[in-house]
């Protein structure tokens, strides 16, 4: 087939800073920069790969789905956790340079990859999995309502970005964080759910909801435009009330 | 906390700003009572030891310092109405900027009403 | 395994009873409470009046001579201790790292508090608005030396 | 069970009863299904939660009909049909039998489809799918908003945890061992820490998705390199059907980003430049949810006769303003995202560009209905087994419909796993020979200490540029040994390549050389087979044969590596034909 084209904006050329660390070789992390030729579609993605192909095939990042449907690519660019794969580079200012660094609060593996296993012990710890103790035959019955009731939460991919994005989880990575919340809450409101009482007596813990100071950075940096900080408030209602 | 060299600042948006305002002006708010305590209790030793301490609050510099301390207090309670808006009000989310906003500009207009009058205390004889 | 960088993770320690919540919902019943008593109590001190010019031991005599106000302040006293302590504990346990510079510290802040409140309250309710001996000018103007 | 682990000369040895490789939809669902009273492991080369599936949009196909009379045997019809009938019809009809428990299933284990009124499994219709035989579009696809893949993913995974199955994350197999042509374990390679880990299990089930990345513009993840397909492959089993590789028709023209077919199921309209709604030409009665093949080739052909859209006239347009911007919001928010965050279209009021991409392999490793891998057209060899995309049962034949990859891998994934597990009971363990990893460490070390002067990310571009130019939508005889002449070359520059990163730890440097290895495997032998197929059917169209030859073609290519592998030569490669398994549908012209 003949190449496929889009309305483009020019090529142009774009500086990227990024927080490298070698853990072989560094004692600790350093900036470094690089230019590349990008397009108006691209995204920082692209010219992290454009990076690692063309240039310096050392940098090391995670990706996979490339259109921020996986999380595997949070990162904090310009200062703000996202996701590459879904950050244009025209939205950012290019006339400064663009600064890539890996998120904040999980312990640097190497280069933008970070160890994610507190943030999945989180995850784990909150019972994220429906427990029902009937056995139907069919399907279990929801209204539309009901299913609507969480609809938000469900879109969760797990990357990361809101609890790395807390002030609160950036002191002492012990509070659960907003993700382990909001998979806590797409079974604590769902209907067919048995378990939101334990789940609710998890969360109302010290390292749990009351941690949350209402900061909303999770909200703000949710690649899925989920309703965090709002979840999180429905779920200390939730507690105080005691039940879902 | 972190090794050099640091990563950038976290740009968090109103949301973030306001919490290290409320979390700032809540511990300035703190030691300050925690003194404030101590000097009304001068009243118990003697009306004398009270007032020549209370005559420093009444000094330029301790005065200017009261204008922030208001300004911290108004912000700071504000502030906490917002947040509890947000805690208990299901549409306090959505509006959590906007009342940022409102906290700021109520704050501003206190702040700009009680100048005038307390510096011109402060400053008159 | 891995070289930490930024924060280090020390193991989550999970405690049974915790009066989190309890703390969380007193900061948002004390708050609306400070804002009614602290207000009204900037206004009548620093706004009415001849604001801060006015403070003095008469002043404050004249106040408390008044159970209106002493019950005011005392309220102003336990909520607004209370609530800064509890807000300083809540930043103690974001920023101290170490279990035992955490517990120091907060056992010094509530020492410190309960110290301000008993204190405060004795002075409170203890308080001669005409004590004896006193200079007579600096007397609230219903003290029987003026 | 306890997991028995050993380290020796830096490799650590793992024992297992099952061992699944892929985490993905079918992975998972194998391992659930597994259970947990043998001991089960899932090695995964990304954190179960990044698997591909998640990316799935559109639905899961099952005739619960709960909003529109259906039934199984029109669900196999169509797909049959939609294979254009080199369906295997035994497959298809456990397939569509078994797809209303798949779907309840996934429901019981809490997956929050979106719901009927009556609080029932609510369900849209998909192109291809059809009532009574191809009579008019049938609402059969079960789906959470648009994102069913992802629900199906976490739900899956969240039993995972539930159960407490065990995942090695971030472990890239790299081997397959065999001993005697029986399976003895797989060897893979520790991303944190740049270690080998040989992994001795009774049963093994691939499932380690498709392999998009062989062209340039696909809606597939850069890591879907087909990795165990072409270890499969270079151990010396045959790969089935490979000439059918899907492309799907609404891509994000240029990005190859998907924007799912229940744009069109929902009411969306394609259009070319001149805003004529040109499916009706090519599928009159159900125009815009024609099977994917032919709407691709629709687009292909109105974009080749001038009628695209842009200012290259090299696309078409998905029109979805007329739909009431609620329904757009309810039912397809996610992927009028990607319209507004990728191409800045807002799709309420404009239409979205789009051309078919590169979207789904209908072949790849030979099984049976029990998910068991064969060695030829009909041997078993036990112990072994595929499930999902990597695998080829087959009940995709020539195109797969919609929504039958999710039924697919929750059908024959839990199949592998109910299998795999009945087979460990009785099974002893192959002894793992000598060396078990020897083949891989040696592999490693070559490409970490290669001082050539090539670049993998050049000839990466250049493999995906050829297969895009010569075996995409249209094949000639031409252009495929055009393609086949490429992808040789490729492969001798690959013997002179370097890599930047010589470190051990998360060398993504050295992976991404290792799997353009496997690319390379897998594009040949897709050329190979695209050639020899002298036919056009289903996905696969040649222009130099223009019509579906059931004399000679109705029939699976099975293609066979011959040699060592290491003899990377290329030309080692024969191919077989296996004859389709035919039951109720005899071979009829495909018209909708
Ligand atoms: C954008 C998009 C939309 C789609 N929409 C639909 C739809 O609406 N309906 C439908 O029915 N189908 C749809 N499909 C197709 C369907 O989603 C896939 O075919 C299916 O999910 C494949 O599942 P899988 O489990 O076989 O593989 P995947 O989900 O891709 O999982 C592969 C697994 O294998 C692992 N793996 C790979 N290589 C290795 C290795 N070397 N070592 C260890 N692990 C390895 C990976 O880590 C991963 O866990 C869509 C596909 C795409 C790309
Ligand atoms: C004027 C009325 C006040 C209101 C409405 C108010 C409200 C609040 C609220 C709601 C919080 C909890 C914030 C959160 O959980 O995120 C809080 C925290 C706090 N308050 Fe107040 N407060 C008031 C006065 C005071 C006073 C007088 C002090 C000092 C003695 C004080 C010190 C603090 C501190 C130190 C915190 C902790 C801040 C943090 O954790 O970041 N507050 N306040
Ligand atoms: S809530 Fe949003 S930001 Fe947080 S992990 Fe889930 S998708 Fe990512
Ligand atoms: S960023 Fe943190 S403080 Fe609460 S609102 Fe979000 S969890
Ligand atoms: S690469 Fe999948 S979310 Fe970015």
């Amino acid at each position: 087939m003949a190449e496929l084209s889009v309305p483009t904006i020019e090529s142009f050329t774009v500086t990227l800073i990024v927080r490298r660390f070698d853990p072989e070789n560094d004692t600790e992390p350093k900036w470094e920069d690089f230019d590349v030729e990008m397009y108006g579609t691209d995204r920082v993605l692209d010219a992290l790969h454009k990076i690692k192909w063309e240039q310096d095939g050392s940098l090391t990042f995670r990706r996979s789905c490339a259109h921020g449907v996986c999380g595997s690519d949070a990162m904090r660019i310009n200062g703000r956790n996202r996701l590459a794969c879904k950050t244009l580079i025209k939205d950012l200012d290019i006339s400064k340079p663009i600064y890539v660094e890996p998120i904040k609060g999980l312990p640097v593996e190497k280069d933008l990859i970070v160890d994610m296993t507190p943030f999945y012990k989180a995850y784990l710890e909150i019972n994220p999995f429906l427990v029902a103790t009937d056995k139907p035959k069919k399907e279990r019955l929801q209204s539309p309502e009901e299913r609507a009731r969480y609809d938000d939460t469900t879109k969760c991919i797990l990357c990361a970005a809101c609890t790395s994005s807390c002030p609160v989880f950036w002191t002492d990575g012990q509070y659960f964080g907003p993700a382990a919340i909001v998979n806590a809450h797409r079974f604590i409101f769902d209907s067919r759910d048995e378990n939101a009482e334990l789940r609710l007596d998890i969360l109302n813990d010290k390292e749990g909801v009351w941690r949350c100071r209402t900061t909303f950075n999770c909200t703000e940096a949710c690649p899925r435009g989920i309703e965090v900080t709002k979840a999180i408030a429905e779920v200390k209602q939730a507690i105080l009330r005691g039940r879902a | 906390m972190a090794i050099k060299p640091a990563g950038t600042l976290y740009r968090g948006k109103v949301g973030m700003w306001s919490w290290v305002l409320h979390r700032i002006s809540g511990v300035g708010i703190f030691f300050f009572l925690l003194v404030h305590v101590l000097d009304t209790a001068l009243v118990r030793v003697s009306p004398e030891a009270y007032n020549i301490v209370i005559e420093s609050y009444k000094t330029p510099v301790v005065g200017l310092a009261e204008l922030g301390l208001v300004g911290a207090i108004l912000f700071h309670g504000l502030n906490g109405l917002r947040v509890i808006a947000i805690d208990f009000w299901s549409k306090g989310t959505k509006y959590q900027s906007a009342m940022f906003w409102v906290v700021i500009a109520v704050t501003v207009i206190a702040v700009a009403g009680f100048t005038p009058m307390h510096l011109a205390r402060v400053f008159g004889h | 395994m891995s070289v930490t960088i930024e924060v280090p993770n020390r193991p989550r320690t999970r405690k049974q009873a915790n009066w989190e919540k309890y703390g969380w919902l007193f900061m948002r019943v004390s708050g609306p409470l400070l804002i009614v008593l602290i207000f009204t109590h900037l206004v009548v001190n620093l706004v009415l009046g001849d604001g801060i010019k006015a403070i003095d031991f008469a002043f404050v005599a004249g106040k408390w001579a008044d159970p209106f106000w002493q019950v005011w302040d005392l309220a102003m006293l336990w909520l607004a201790l209370i609530h800064g302590t509890n807000g300083m504990r809540t930043i103690v346990n974001d920023y101290a790292g170490q279990v035992k510079v955490r517990r120091a510290l907060t056992t010094t802040l509530w020492a410190v508090c309960a110290l301000l409140i008993l204190l405060g309250t004795l002075v409170i309710f203890t308080f001669d608005p005409c004590p004896a001996g006193a200079s007579a000018e600096l007397l609230a103007s219903f003290c029987p030396a003026q | 069970m306890a997991e028995k682990v050993s380290v020796d000369d830096n490799i650590t040895y793992h024992s297992f009863d099952v061992l699944i490789v892929g985490a993905g939809g079918a992975g998972m669902r194998a391992a659930i299904e597994a259970g947990t009273d043998l001991n089960v492991g899932v090695v995964s080369k990304l954190f179960p939660t990044r698997s591909h599936t998640g990316a799935a949009q559109g639905g899961m196909a099952a005739a619960l009909a709960n909003v529109e009379e259906d039934n199984w045997e029109w669900h196999t019809f169509d797909t049959v049909k939609g294979g254009d009938y080199l369906v295997d019809q035994d497959a298809a009809e456990i397939l569509a039998k078994e797809s209303v428990q798949a779907v309840i299933d996934l429901e019981n284990m809490g997956l929050p489809f979106n719901r009927t009124p009556d609080g029932k499994i609510d369900q849209r219709r998909f192109g291809g799918h059809t009532r009574d035989h191809g009579k008019a579009p049938v609402r059969r696809s079960c789906y959470a908003a648009d994102r069913t893949g992802h629900m199906i993913l976490q739900t899956l995974y969240q039993n995972c945890v539930k159960m407490g199955i065990n995942f090695f994350n971030e472990f890239y197999v790299l081997d397959l061992v065999m001993n005697d042509g029986k399976p003895a374990g797989v060897v893979a390679y520790e991303l944190a820490t740049g270690d080998i880990h040989v992994f001795q299990a009774k049963s093994i089930i691939f499932a380690t998705g498709g392999f998009g990345k062989i062209y340039k513009t696909t809606s597939n993840a850069h890591t879907l390199t087909g990795d165990g397909v072409a270890i499969a492959f270079r151990r010396g089993i045959p790969l089935e059907d490979m000439e059918f590789y899907q492309f799907h028709p609404t891509g994000l023209a240029g990005l190859g980003i998907l924007l799912s077919e229940a744009a069109r199921g929902e009411g969306g309209i394609l259009r070319n430049s001149a805003g004529e709604r040109f499916m009706e030409r090519y599928a009159p009665t159900i125009k815009d949810l024609a099977p994917r093949d032919m709407v691709a080739r629709a687009m292909a052909n109105e974009v080749r006769e001038g009628r695209g859209g842009g200012p290259n006239k090299d696309y078409v347009f998905l029109d979805l303003t007329h739909l009431e911007p609620a329904v757009i919001d309810a039912k397809l928010p996610d992927i009028t995202e990607f319209a507004r965050t990728y191409l800045g279209v807002e799709p309420y009021t404009e239409q979205i560009p789009v051309f078919p991409t590169a979207h789904y392999a209908m072949g790849g490793i030979p099984t049976n209905i029990k998910a068991e891998v064969l060695s030829d057209n009909d041997t078993v060899i036990p112990g072994l087994y595929a499930a999902g995309e990597c695998a080829c049962v087959s009940v995709h034949g020539a195109n797969r419909l919609g929504t039958n990859s999710l039924l697919d891998i929750n059908v024959f994934g839990k199949r592998a796993g109910q299998y795999s597990v009945e087979y460990a009971k009785t099974a002893t363990q192959v002894p793992m020979p000598e060396n078990a990893a020897a083949d891989v460490i040696a592999m490693i070390d070559k490409v970490r200490k290669a001082k050539g002067k090539e670049k993998i990310a050049q000839l990466r571009k250049e493999l995906q540029e050829t297969m895009d130019k010569n075996a995409q939508v249209f094949r000639t005889e031409e252009t495929l040994n055009e393609a086949l002449e490429k992808v040789q070359e490729l492969r001798k520059r690959y013997e002179n390549i370097s890599i930047q990163d010589q470190g051990k730890r998360f060398n993504t440097d050295l992976l991404e050389a290792i799997e353009l290895g496997f690319l390379l495997d897998l594009a040949e032998v897709t050329v190979i087979a695209c050639r020899e197929r002298r036919e056009s059917r289903g996905a696969h169209l040649r222009e130099d044969y223009t019509e579906r030859d059931d004399k000679n073609f109705m029939v699976h290519s099975m293609v066979y590596k011959q040699g060592k592998i290491e003899k990377n030569t290329g030309t080692n490669m024969r191919i077989g034909w296996k004859p389709v398994v035919v039951t109720n549908y005899q071979p009829m012209e495909r018209k909708y």
